[in-house]
This record gives structure tokens, sequence and C-alpha cells, in this order.
């Protein structure tokens, strides 16, 4: 899916001089040490954890009572990894309501456009309604106006997914990031594939600055490689158009290894091979069912890169803590690891019954609505 | 004898107004019953914020359509226009206005080469406009990664204070609005774009310019669109390539239809057609104080655009209106 | 001759190769009323239209008042003093009577429309045609083709040029209308004003014209004084053959057969107490004043606005036909008054309009009749360069003639013919009256609308005259045209 | 000298264009490539072009009635989401389900021709409505992203072919299909019901008073556009499995290809070969790109220039009658 944190406000500047590379050394740099340190909180909840979290006091936004009403702007339910996420939070939300701790849930659902969820938040805001406001921005440096009008207005305003250029925000929920997501697949890509052979690059959309970020860390990641980039095509995640253009490079010369900036009709790539009678690819995708069956079943070399569907969970959470004037991290990085060979079983087993577009670190195994909520939708 | 002057029925526009009456009026029902209240002044702002963006596309539309022609480009000369104006901006207040003309200039110049290769090389406006859009977004993905520019606070007010409930926004897009409806009703060039929307023959053999009228239609049409760009640069606070893959164009077509204004050309106007902006944007707001699972909000967009347009599509096509001569039943 | 208001000098136009028009020559005078004739596709309207700067001409001299011009578009030929009433209908319908006057040359004060001025002289137009019942606030398409060709010569005349071209103007017009234009030209000559005149009615041309140039295939015959000629020269000259008695007799063995349609205390909307019965072998003639409501008649026999009173019989059956498959199928066909609108499919060939009617309705469709389409047309005697020739491609006259074959194809009963002869020259029309009469030969009842009186009295066997809607009067084939405008015009008997 | 002018003339004709255009493509894609003539990738392309070849015939019959049909990327779309629902992997449901999508396509056809036809409301808006709602409506019912599997037997005719042809190596099904189809599409051109829809889209009333069913006729050529669209579901699915993004944007990719064909917008013109040549272009188009390899960003850029040249280029021949020798109409021998 399309969907990683962005840069932090501190480097505004690249966000809004774009047009020029999408690659920033110190992002890149702290987000491939994130990988390595060890997240604060108890491993079994991930949604929990924080990596490095500079705790921040929220006394100010305190309230009494449980009936708060909580307000969620969404940019959109338009791919899997998006509607795998929305149920999740609408699932965490019953728990926290069911537990008392928030009364009304309101969400809007902007369709991707910016305008409408600036005009999304503006409706929240003035509605005066919200104690707490829950942002998943359509596009970084777009919605940073809204969003700090939201600020103003005084409400606790939560961040998660991709980011906008404001700190003003109480929190900023998000896994590692983009730059992580791309090096884990291309670094797997080195170490899997001898010198001199092939990869195809297949990518989702050019523009989007989340997905320039996996893409920008691929080539940092393959510059100081031997491996032969045969090229970078856009498929708009569309099955059709994927197996379309695998197909023809195959027909072209051999295609040795496979790098995706998300797993939407990964499954296709593959079956391309298949249909040419090639040798399967040493590929990345990520954790999207349908990819991870097909990897166990054909037994080739893959790893599913993760950006973490978890999350979701977190942003609710977060605003019953701030709403209860508990300390939540300023900017709250969640974990964010591949699945390899070795754990994917493990996590097929547990979401046997799930459909092929679910997200295998949907991180909703312990809510009670699991898994009919998740299953029939 | 037979004396063919009619005493117009309840004209078409009339009825859409009354259109976007009902719709308020169900809408207004239907958030009471879940407990709300539609006409509160947060939701009317809301309203009228949403009217502004499909507004200022749609107004252009209407000259287009009238002239039977049509641009599915100005999602894509939107998009552009807003980053030509935040890159001209740069953050610095001065540059406001040289942006401002930048962006009229670069979309009327869209519309030109639209209005060109349709009135003198004879393509369909269809293909036309899609292949403008197509070189637009192609020029975008090129040569803008994502989001650029930066737009000084005094112009990002366009696109966020109001005067009172109406949003400076919006109130612009009805003086534009009202401009074009006197532009159409008084001006030579706009009450040819009625003949030549007719038919073309008629007008070219009476002397009319067709395809100047349809150019002069097709800048004005990019040019709204420019000013369409403008308000997004005013709202995002940057110009975002992105803009495009919001389907402004088919927003706008929509609302011009549902303002009475015949696809086929040559009936219609924006008096019209602002309405049908309206009836849109209220939709949009009730859907969200509804809580309305956004994919049944597309079901119900598209149900209520079809419906809408039903009711007076049927009186608006009978060109042969006849004069009874003798009433129906006894014999006079 | 200095004084020469127009001299067009060895015109030749060609549509992609095939030449049109080659070395014409006209010459006209200020005040002249000239006459311009020659068969359906003699290139008489493209000449025209190269004067109207429609068409451009591929060589030739064009000079108005010794100055030497070459149009390029419409608006040129006006703003040098050249108006046209084209061929083809040029109004729209969603305008009104005076937007369409005006069209293109909207009257502006401080340059914007001024509408008051804009109803004010098309009320002056009007009245100078002496047209009362016209209305400058009326909505073009809700008129009757009667009024839409009296908008466009106004629409003409409002230019107040030096010279205007009519093509063919009183093919919609009863002759009552015609005297209105015939002391309008009267007018504009005496102001110096030429007219081009264009027509396929003999009659007009001896009582209105000064000279006469006659086109055959696109070459110049000559031109004459009108004087000079006598009716029959000049049909010799357009056809290059003589034409006997204008109107053929009744066939021998054409008997009058059984009641085919019958209708009693028909009426809609517009018509009111209509009895009219029209029998196998007969042809009834319907005469009346434009919009007395004739056309009515047909749409409703024909189901396109039917009956909503009274009865109807087919061959003794009573019927409700409410829409036209209806019609077709029980055997009635009609030839509709406006070709373009309402007769053909002007992008397809003439074959696929010739059997529209067979394809459409499986009643009718026959293999048979399909083999007799090609003979149809040339027993029509059809100019056009093969069966796959686009019809929109075909002179006015020829397009007629695809749209009685398309029906005479179906093999009909019953016929009914609302100006067939609208814009067909001597020779076709000729032909045509000579088909209508083996039609009622074979048996077949004929319901026959025409405009110009003569035809209707020369043809019919009968005549219904019909005044603001109902039926004046019935009277006998040989009427006098004073007895049928008596009724027509609602005077009743002198 | 009349035979000369007509080579000319059919050189110029609009309907022309497309074969010519389709040979420069083709030339384009040989000169960078000439493997890719080799049987196995010809066919590889081929299979891959056929839905959009069957889509362009669809479209074809919609808008030389006069009317657009803007709902079949959406409809494509949501075939394949119902069948993957439907079958949810199980053989046995395969056929069943291919009888349902067909009545889905017929059914939707219906709803756009009769709200088109009876309630004259314009086919762009009535189809662009009918896109919304066929959008939310699939979406809603799987909650979002498509759910369920497809059966190996669906996919059978999108992925797999007649096995070890010499020279060719595999015959796609979907080119059998597509030839089929187009064959199919020609020849129902030709007859009645090709002619009136001919004629009602050409001259609506003209057609009508002639006694033509022209909303009868109209409202058919919606419903072979559902069933060309749920044809090409099937093959779109079987090709490349379910994904949340199939049919997306397919309309205007299809309407170009009808235009590219030289069937005119508006109704009454063009020939149903043309627009499915029309598609292949376009399908070459992308190819050709992918062969230069094309800075991807760019495509778009230079397909739009492409289409418009194209189009110019045979309005231009449309905007002179085609000749042919001056005769009267021959007289019966
Ligand atoms: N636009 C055109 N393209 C091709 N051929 C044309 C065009 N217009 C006219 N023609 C041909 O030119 C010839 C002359 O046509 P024109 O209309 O001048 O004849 P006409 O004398 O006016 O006949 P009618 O009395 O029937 O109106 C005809 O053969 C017609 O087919
Ligand atoms: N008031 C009217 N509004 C709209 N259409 C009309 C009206 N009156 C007549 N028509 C149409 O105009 C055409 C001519 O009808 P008209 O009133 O002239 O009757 P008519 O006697 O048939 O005259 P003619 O046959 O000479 O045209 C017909 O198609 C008729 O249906
Ligand atoms: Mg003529
Ligand atoms: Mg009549």
């Amino acid at each position: 899916t399309t969907d990683t944190p962005t840069d932090e406000a501190d480097d505004a500047t690249t966000e809004t001089e774009s047009g020029d590379e999408w690659f920033v050394q110190a992002d890149y740099d702290e987000q491939l040490a994130q990988r390595d340190i060890e997240p604060e909180g108890d491993p079994a909840a991930p949604w929990l954890q924080a990596i490095e979290p500079e705790w921040v006091d929220t006394a100010a936004f305190a309230q009494e009572g449980g009936d708060a009403t909580v307000c969620f702007s969404n940019a959109s339910v338009s791919n899997p990894w998006r509607v795998t996420g929305w149920i999740t939070m609408q699932q965490q939300v019953e728990v926290l309501q069911a537990e008392g701790k928030i009364g009304e849930f309101r969400h809007s659902d902007a369709g991707d456009d910016d305008d409408q969820q600036i005009s999304d938040i503006q409706a929240f805001v003035d509605s005066g309604d919200c104690d707490a406001l829950i942002i998943s921005p359509s596009t970084t440096a777009t919605l940073t106006p809204a969003v700090e009008t939201a600020c103003e207005s005084g409400v606790p305003v939560i961040v998660f997914d991709r980011g906008v250029n404001t700190d003003c925000a109480v929190t900023f929920i998000h896994p590692i990031g983009g730059y992580a997501f791309g090096a884990d697949a291309a670094e797997f890509l080195v170490d899997n594939l001898e010198p001199g052979d092939k990869v195809l690059a297949l990518r989702i959309l050019p523009g989007v600055d989340v997905l320039e970020n996996r893409w920008a860390a691929a080539t940092e990641v393959f510059a100081g490689s031997e491996l032969e980039i045969l090229g970078d095509e856009f498929t708009g995640g569309d099955a059709a158009e994927i197996k379309n253009i695998v197909t023809q490079y195959l027909q072209r010369g051999d295609v040795d290894g496979i790098w995706m900036d998300a797993g939407d009709g990964a499954v296709a790539a593959i079956e391309a091979f298949e249909d040419a009678g090639k040798p399967y690819p040493v590929m990345t995708g990520e954790d999207e069912l349908s990819f991870m069956r097909k990897w166990q079943e054909t037994g080739m070399t893959a790893l599913a890169p993760v950006y973490s569907n978890f999350q979701w969970r977190t942003p609710v959470i977060a605003a019953t803590m701030i709403l209860a004037g508990e300390q939540v991290p300023a900017e709250w990085v969640l974990p964010q690891e591949p699945i390899t060979e070795a754990d994917r079983d493990q996590y097929l087993e547990v979401n046997a019954d799930m459909p092929s577009l679910h997200y295998a670190k949907f991180g909703g195994e312990d809510l009670p609505g699991f898994p009919d909520a998740w299953q029939d939708r | 004898m037979t004396q063919r002057l009619q005493r117009p029925r309840l004209g078409t526009t009339a009825l859409i107004y009354l259109a976007l009456a009902g719709v308020l009026l169900i809408g207004g029902i239907a958030v009471a019953a879940d407990g709300g209240n539609l006409f509160a002044t947060a939701n009317l702002v809301d309203m009228l914020t949403r009217t502004s963006l499909t507004g200022f596309l749609a107004i252009g539309m209407t000259l287009v359509i009238l002239c039977r022609s049509l641009d599915l480009s100005v999602g894509y000369t939107a998009a552009l226009s807003s980053l030509v104006a935040a890159t001209t901006m740069d953050g610095n207040p001065a540059n406001v206005p040289l942006a401002i003309a930048a962006v009229l200039l670069v979309s009327g110049l869209v519309g030109a080469f639209n209005g060109a290769v349709t009135a003198y090389l004879g393509v369909n406006p269809f293909i036309t406009t899609l292949g403008t859009g197509l070189i637009i977004k192609g020029y975008l993905d090129t040569q803008y990664k994502g989001p650029a520019g930066d737009v000084p606070a005094v112009f990002q007010q366009f696109g966020y204070t109001r005067i009172g409930p109406v949003p400076v926004s919006a109130l612009v897009m009805l003086i534009v609005a009202a401009a074009a409806i006197w532009f159409l009703r008084s001006t030579r060039t706009g009450h040819h774009m009625y003949a030549v929307g007719g038919d073309v023959d008629v007008a070219r053999m009476s002397g009319i310019r067709t395809g100047r009228t349809l150019l002069v239609a097709h800048v004005l049409c990019g040019m709204t669109a420019g000013a369409a760009g403008l308000l997004l640069a005013a709202r995002f606070g940057t110009g975002s390539a992105e803009a495009y893959t919001n389907l402004y164009e088919l927003d706008a077509i929509a609302a011009v239809v549902l303002g009475g204004t015949l696809l086929l050309g040559g009936k219609g106007g924006v008096a019209g057609t602002v309405a049908g902006v309206a009836i849109l944007a209220v939709l949009d707001t009730v859907f969200n104080v509804l809580q309305i699972d956004p994919f049944a909000k597309d079901v119900l967009r598209g149900a209520v655009i079809i419906a809408a347009v039903a009711i007076y599509a049927r009186r608006q096509l009978d060109r042969h209106a006849r004069r009874p001569r003798f009433a129906e039943g006894r014999a006079s | 001759m200095t004084d020469l208001l127009l001299a067009m000098r060895g015109i030749d136009k060609a549509f992609l190769g095939v030449p049109v028009l080659s070395a014409v020559d006209l010459t006209m005078a200020p005040g002249e009323v000239h006459a311009l004739v020659g068969e359906n596709g003699a290139g008489k309207s493209t000449l025209m239209k190269i004067l109207a700067g429609v068409h451009t001409a591929d060589a030739g001299t064009i000079e108005l008042d010794g100055r030497a011009v070459s149009f390029t578009h419409p608006l040129q030929a006006q703003q040098a003093g050249v108006a046209s009433v084209f061929q083809e209908f040029n109004l729209l319908p969603e305008l009104t009577v005076a937007e369409n006057v005006h069209l293109g040359r909207e009257p502006r004060r401080r340059g914007l429309i001024d509408r008051r001025a804009m109803t004010a002289q098309t009320a002056e137009v009007l009245a100078d045609l002496g047209v009362e019942d016209l209305s400058p606030a009326a909505k073009v398409g809700t008129l009757s083709v009667a009024h839409q060709q009296i908008t466009e010569i106004a629409k003409a005349l409002s230019q107040g040029a030096d010279l205007i071209c009519m093509d063919e103007p009183t093919a919609a017009l009863a002759d009552a209308e015609v005297e209105l234009l015939y002391r309008l030209i009267g007018r504009l000559r005496e102001r110096g004003t030429a007219v081009l005149y264009v027509s396929h009615r003999l009659k007009e041309i001896f009582d209105l014209c000064d000279r006469i140039t006659v086109l055959k295939d696109g070459r110049l015959v000559d031109t004459t004084a009108t004087a000079d000629v006598t009716p029959d020269d000049l049909v010799a000259k357009m056809v290059g053959r003589r034409i006997e008695a204008q109107f053929p007799e009744r066939l021998p063995g054409t008997e009058t057969g059984d009641v085919r349609l019958k209708i009693s205390g028909g009426g809609n909307d517009r018509i009111d107490a209509i009895d009219l019965e029209v029998r196998a072998g007969e042809i009834v003639g319907l005469a009346g004043l434009q919009g007395s409501g004739r056309t009515e008649i047909a749409e409703a026999v024909f189901g396109i606005a039917p009956f909503t009173r009274g009865t109807l019989e087919v061959d003794g059956k009573q019927m409700r036909i409410t829409k036209p498959r209806k019609a077709i199928g029980a055997g009635i066909a009609l030839v509709t008054e406006d070709r373009k609108a309402q007769g053909l499919a002007l992008r397809q060939s003439v074959r696929a309009n010739a059997r529209m009617v067979l394809d459409a309705n499986a009643r009718v469709h026959s293999r048979a009749r399909l083999a007799r389409v090609t003979g149809l047309l040339s027993s029509l005697d059809l100019v056009a360069r093969g069966e796959d020739q686009e019809v929109r491609f075909l002179s006015g006259g020829n397009q007629q003639k695809v749209v009685v074959a398309k029906w005479l194809a179906a093999e009909p009963g019953i016929i009914v013919l609302d100006e067939p002869t609208r814009g067909i020259d001597v020779g076709a029309k000729h032909k045509l009256y000579s088909v209508i009469r083996e039609l009622a030969a074979e048996g077949l009842a004929v319901l026959l609308i025409a405009s110009e009186l003569i035809e209707v009295i020369g043809l019919a066997d009968r005549i219904a005259v019909l005044h603001d809607g109902r039926i004046a009067a019935e009277l006998p084939g040989g009427a006098t045209e004073q007895q049928v405008m008596a009724y027509a015009t609602g005077r009743g008997p002198e | 000298m009349t035979r000369a002018r007509e080579l000319l003339a059919r050189a110029t004709n609009p309907t022309a264009t497309v074969f010519i255009l389709l040979v420069l493509v083709f030339a384009a894609v040989f000169a960078m490539n000439p493997g890719f003539f080799a049987g196995p990738s010809l066919m590889a392309f081929l299979k891959q072009a056929a839905p959009l070849v069957i889509l362009a015939a669809g479209q074809y019959f919609v808008i030389v009635s006069g009317n657009f049909d803007l709902s079949v990327g959406a409809l494509v779309g949501a075939q394949v989401v119902i069948a993957a629902r439907l079958i949810d992997g199980e053989e046995s449901r395969t056929f069943p389900v291919l009888v349902v999508m067909a009545l889905f396509g017929i059914a939707v056809g219906l709803v756009n021709g009769l709200i088109t036809t009876a309630l004259k409301v314009q086919s762009f808006i009535t189809t662009l409505g009918m896109l919304l709602v066929l959008y939310g409506a699939i979406r809603l019912w799987t909650g979002g992203a498509p759910t369920g599997s497809l059966s190996e037997s669906f996919r059978v005719f999108g992925r797999m072919g007649i096995e070890d042809v010499p020279v060719l190596g595999q015959i796609p099904w979907a080119l059998v299909i597509m030839i089929a189809l187009g064959a199919g599409a020609v020849l129902l051109m030709r007859t009645r019901f090709g002619r009136v829809l001919m004629a009602a889209g050409d001259n609506e009333r003209a057609a009508a008073l002639s006694g033509a069913r022209v909303d009868t006729v109209r409202t058919l050529a919606f419903v072979l556009s559902g069933l060309s669209a749920t044809v090409a579901g099937v093959l779109i699915g079987g090709f490349a499995g379910v994904s949340a993004q199939v049919g997306d944007g397919l309309e205007f990719t299809v309407i170009t290809a009808v235009v590219l064909g030289g069937v005119v917008l508006g109704g009454g013109r063009g020939s149903v070969l043309a627009a499915m040549a029309g598609a292949l272009v376009i399908e070459g188009l992308f190819t050709l790109f992918n062969q230069m390899a094309l800075p991807a960003t760019l495509r778009p850029a230079v397909q739009g220039a492409i289409i418009i040249a194209a189009v110019a280029y045979a309005a231009r021949a449309r905007a002179r009658p085609v000749p042919t020798a001056t005769t009267a109409s021959p007289t019966p021998s």
C-alpha cells in the first residue's frame, strides 16, 4: 500500500521545495538505526510500544468522565491496507467505549481528496463537539495548514500514518518508515542474489512522497551493490498491469529479482514467471496474505517487508490517554519488522481464515471482534 | 391565425432551484431524524465551503458545454495551476499578484490549446481534452515529485477566512458566476455561444466566427480552472500535482448537467450550474453529518445525480412544444 | 458595362475532384431580379453559396460594384452587402424570432446587446413583409415550417443588403404567403436591391424575374431576358428535352375501389372534426394555408400526434394508430415535409436510407422488396455518384427522391405525401406526378398535401380544403383556384 | 483516374487512418525489438490486449447509436470482485457464477439503457452515475476490498490456451474468444439490427418515423456493452487474478480506442472493425513505450500527444466526402 510516515517537520523545506531528490540522508540513517533499537513496552502489544519516546505532558487536556467525543478525519479507505486498518480501529473503539473510556466516535472520509479532507477537518473544528481529533492525512504538505488550524482550536490533535509539516499535534504516531521499508527489501535482494543478477522494480505511483522514500532507500542500497536494475515501472497496483509488464521483461531476458514498493498485485508478478515457464525470482512484497500464501505454496525465496498495520489501534488509545491526562510520546515511533521465512508460517497459521487481501501484522487478534469482523466485513 | 408565442412554463432553472430546495428539505429532515441540525451555522459554513472549488470549475465548464464542447482537462489544469501559484509565490507575499497573473496566463493557454485543436483541427473535444489532460499529467509527474512551492499566509486567507458564515472563496466564486451570467446574456460572444452550441453550421452561415467563439469559451474555462488551482494552493499552502487524481472534471460536468445545461449544447446557463454545485455540496455535508459509509456515499451520489437529472431531462428535450388549437375533450 | 452590381466570371467548383460548376458566368444589375434555374443537382445552390461565402470557388472572379472580392467566410459576404436565404433552414429552434433574425449582427448599446432594439427592428421587418401573425418573441422551434421560412426571409432582409440571394424561398410557402413575397420583391426592386432568385416554380419565375440564367450539370446553358422565352423553351433548356402536358392524365384502368382510409370526427389539440375518406386508386388532395392543419392530419394518421377524438378505419377495420410503427404495419406511408430533419439519415448511404423502412420493420421486410430498391431509385431518375454516396452530398431534390423511394420500397396500401415536390425540379416533378398516378393505378390510396394549389388541383380526384384545423369544404378535382382559396381563407363560397 | 482518386480517398478515409497507425506502431515496435514478433511474445501481447479489444467492440455499439458508456471500467471491476466472492475458490461454482455474471452484465446494460432512453437522461450522466453506484456498491458489499478467490477453471479463459502449437507456442483462449466475438460484432452490424442502430445514431427522428424501435436498439447496445464488460472481466480476472484496482479508468482508454478507430462520438459513423483496431493501437503504444524504456512518467504525455495528432489527422480526412464514380444509380440489368 501507499502509506508510510513522512519526514519530520524539521525538514519541511525538502518537502516544500520539491521536484528535487527525495533522499534525505539524516532521516535515512535515523530510520535504519531505529530498526535495531529495542522499543520500550510490552512486545506482546507492539501497537503500544515506542522507540526512543520523548514523553510529553498532556494534563492540560485531561477530562472528567469517559463520555468524550473522539473525531477521526480519515484520508480514505481506498486500498486493502487502509480497509484492514479501519476495521481494526473500529474494533478498538468498541472496546474503549465498552470500557467507558470514550463516548461518541465520529469519522469522516475524504476519498483521498486533500481539499475534501481539509473541509472535513474544518467541519469537525467548527462543530465544536470534538474532545479529541485524530487525523490520518491524505498527503503530507497539503494538509499542514488545516492541521495547524485544528491545533489552534485547542482540541488535542493526534496525527498518524503520514505526517504533516508541523509538530503542533500532541502526538504523531507512525511505524519506523519508508526508508526502512525500502531498505529492508533492497538489502534482502542484495544478500540473496549473485552479483550481476538482474532486478526489476515495480512501483505504484510517481510523486507520492511516502512511496518515493521507499524507492529512494532502495536505490541507495542497490547503488552499493553489483545488482543490475533492469528498470522501475509504475503499475498503479493493478494486477493485470503488473503481470503484463513483468511478462514483457521476461520476453526480453531473465529477471532474477523483483523489488516492490507495496504488496498489491505481487501474486500477478509471480504468475508471470509461472506462465512464462521461468524459475521463480528472489522477491520482496509485503505482509499481504495473498503474497505470503503464494510464497509459502511455491517455497520461493522472498521477504515480506512490513508497514505496521497495527498502527491503526494506537491513535484511539492515545486519545484516551491524552483525555486522561497521561503522558504520550511526542513522536510515537512504532516497531516495524519484516516477516521472514522463519516466522512466515506462524503468521499464516494465525490468519488462516482471513481473506487474501488481509495484512498479517494487523495486530487485532486479541480484540473481541476477531476473527469475524475482518473476515465477513 | 395560430400565433405561436408561448407563455414559458416554469423554466428549467427554476425547477433546479426547486430540486435544490427539495434536497435541502429531505437532507434537513434526515439530519433532524438523526438528532442533528443541518442548518446549524457550522453545517451551513461547511456546505458553502464545499461549493467553491467545484463551483469555479463548473462555471467554466458551463461555457464550453453550452458550445457543445467539453473539458476533461480541468482537473489537471487546476493541479498545474496550484503548482504555478505556489512556486511563483514561494512564500513571498509580494509575489502574489505576479503568481495570480502567471496562473491565469498558463491556464488560459491550456484552454486556448484545447479550443484551437477542437475548433480548427476538428478533433472531438472529448479526445482533445483527454489528451491535454494526459500531457499535463506527464509533465507534472516528470517535473514534480510531490507538493512544491510555498503559499504565504496572506494568500492562504483566500482558502480559510470567511465573512460571517460565508467563506471568501465561495463569495469570489459567486462573483465569478454573476460575471459569467452577465457575459452570456449581454455580450455578443456570450450570446453566440448558444448559437454555436445550438447548430454550428447555422451559426457559421449567419456570419458568426464559430471557431473564435469556441476558443474564447475554452480559454475562459481554462481560466476558471486556474482560479480553482489558486484556491487549492491557498488551502494546501503549497502546490500539489496529486490534485488531478480526484477527477474534479467529472464533478464539474455532473454539476453543470444537474444545473440543467444540455450536454448537447445550446441550452442552459450558469445560474442553474450554481444550483447544481450547491446540490452536490449539500449532499456531501449531509452524508458527513449522517456518518454515511464512504462507499454508500458513492452509491447515493450516483443515484441522486441520475434521479435529479431525470426529473427535468424529459421536458428539457422536447423542442416541439406545440400550441394547442383545440382544448382536449370538448371540440371548441 | 460598369453599372453592374455583380459580375461572377468563369466560376469553377469541385468537391474532392468532382466538378460541380465549371466556367459559370453570372452578372446582375442593381434592382434586377435574376432567376437561376436548372435541374436538381445543376449547381444552383452551390453557385449561390459561393456568392454567400459558404464555399470558395476553385477558379474565377467575383466583382461587386466593380470591386474584386473573394469570400472565405459568410461574414465577409454579409459585410460586402450580400444577404442569403439558403435552401435549408438556418435557424436555431432554441432562440426567438428576433434573436434568429439578428444572429451574428446583434444591435448593441455601449458594446452590450440591446434586446429592445432587436425586437423593435424585427417587428419593423415583419411589418415590412406584411406578416402580422408572427411575434418577434416567439421561439422558432415552435413555429410552423411556413413561419420558419418567413423568419429566414426576414433575417436576410434585416441586413439591408444590395443583393439578396433566395434559394427556393417559396418551397415551404402556400400561395398566400407567396403573394407577400411578390409584393416584397417588388419593393426591393424599387429600392434598387438586386435579387438572385432560385426556384423550381416556373410561374414565379415568369411573374417576378427580369432575366433568367439556366444551369445544366454545372455548366451555363444561357442567360436570357424573361420576355424572350416561353415556359416550354425554358423547361427544354433546363431538362434538355421538351415536357408535354404538366400533369399526366389519370391512367386508364385506374378504378376507384373500396374505402382504404376512413376518418370520422377525428381530432386532437391541433385539428378537429375531421371527416375524410380515401379509396383505393383515389388521390385526395389536402389544400389550405400554412398552419391550417394539413401536416397535423398527416401526423395524426401516421400516429405521430394521434387523433384523440373520433375513429380511424383502415381497409374497413377500426384502428388506434398511436405510433409510426403501427401505421407502417397497417400499410400506411408518410413522406414528411422536412426531409433533413424527418426523412433522412444524412451520413448514411443512399442505399442505407432507401432500405431504412424495410430494415426497421420486420412486418414489411422482404428479400424481394430489398431487391427492388435499386430499380426504384433509378425509376425516380436519382442523380447520385452511386448508391454508396452519403445522402448529405446529394442536391436537395435528389435527397427528396431518396425519401420517396424509401417509402415506396415498403409497398404501402395508403401513402400520405406532405409536400412531396418541395425543392424538386420540373423534370423530377413531372416524373413524380406520373409515379403518383401509377401508384393510384396500382390501387393505392393517396393523400396529397401540396402548397402549390395547381398541384392539388391538377392531380387530386377530390380536394379537402382546410381552414384553421377544420375541413372547410370538400371539392371535386376540377375545382378552380378561386374556389379553393375562398374556403381556405375562411370566406366560404362566393 | 477515378481509381487513383479512390485509392487516395481510401488512404485519407478516417477509418483507414487507424490501420495506418497500427502498421506504424508495430513497425516501431519491430524496430525496437524484432523478437517481439516471435510467436510466443506476439501471442502474449494479444492475450493481454484481448479484453480491451472486446470492450472496444461493446463500446462501439453504444457510441455508434449516439451514446456513451462510462460505466464499463467499474463494471469490469465489479464482475471480477463478484466472481471472486461468489466462487471463493470452489471449482464447482465456476459455471453457475459465470451465468450470474452474465445476468449482472445484462442487468447493468438494461438499467443504463432504460434510464437513457425512457427517462431521457443523457447517457454521459446515466453511465457516470452508474460508475459511482457500481464502484460504491461493490465495495460496500465486500467491505472495501475484494474477498474470496477465483477458481482455476475460471482462470483458464484469461490465463490458459491451446498449448504447444508449432511456431506460436500457445494460442490463448483470450485470443480465440476475441476473434470469435469480433467476427460476431462485424456480422451483427450487417444485420438489420446493425443498420437500424446506425440510422438511430445518425438521425433519431428519421429512424423513428421510419418505424425503427430507436429506444429498443439503443438499450440493446448498452446491454451488449454490459456483456462485453462481463467477458472482459472474465478475461482480466483470469489473466491476473483479483486486485482492488481492476478496471479503474478503463472507460476512458476504451472510448479513446474507439475514437482512434475513426468512430464519431455522437453516432452514426464508423466501423466496429476499426474500433477494435483502435484498441490494438492503444495496447501497441503501451508495448512500444515499454520497449523504448521511455521514462514511465513521460508516457502519458506522449500518449496524449499521439492521440490528439491521430484524431486530428482523421478529422482532416473526414472533412472531405469520399468520391465514388459518377453514375446515375445503376438500372437493374
Ligand atoms: N458539400 C458537398 N460535397 C460534395 N458534393 C456536393 C456538396 N454540395 C453539393 N454537392 C453536389 O453538387 C451538385 C450540385 O448541388 P446543388 O445543391 O448546387 O444543386 P441544386 O442545383 O441546388 O439542386 P436542387 O435544385 O435540388 O437544390 C450535386 O450533384 C451535389 O451532389
Ligand atoms: N404551434 C405549433 N407548435 C409547434 N409545431 C407546430 C405548430 N403548428 C404546427 N407545427 C408543426 O409545424 C409543421 C407545419 O405545420 P403547420 O401548422 O404549418 O400545418 P400545415 O397545414 O401542415 O402547414 P404546412 O403543411 O403547409 O406546413 C408540422 O410539423 C406541425 O406539426
Ligand atoms: Mg439547391
Ligand atoms: Mg405541412
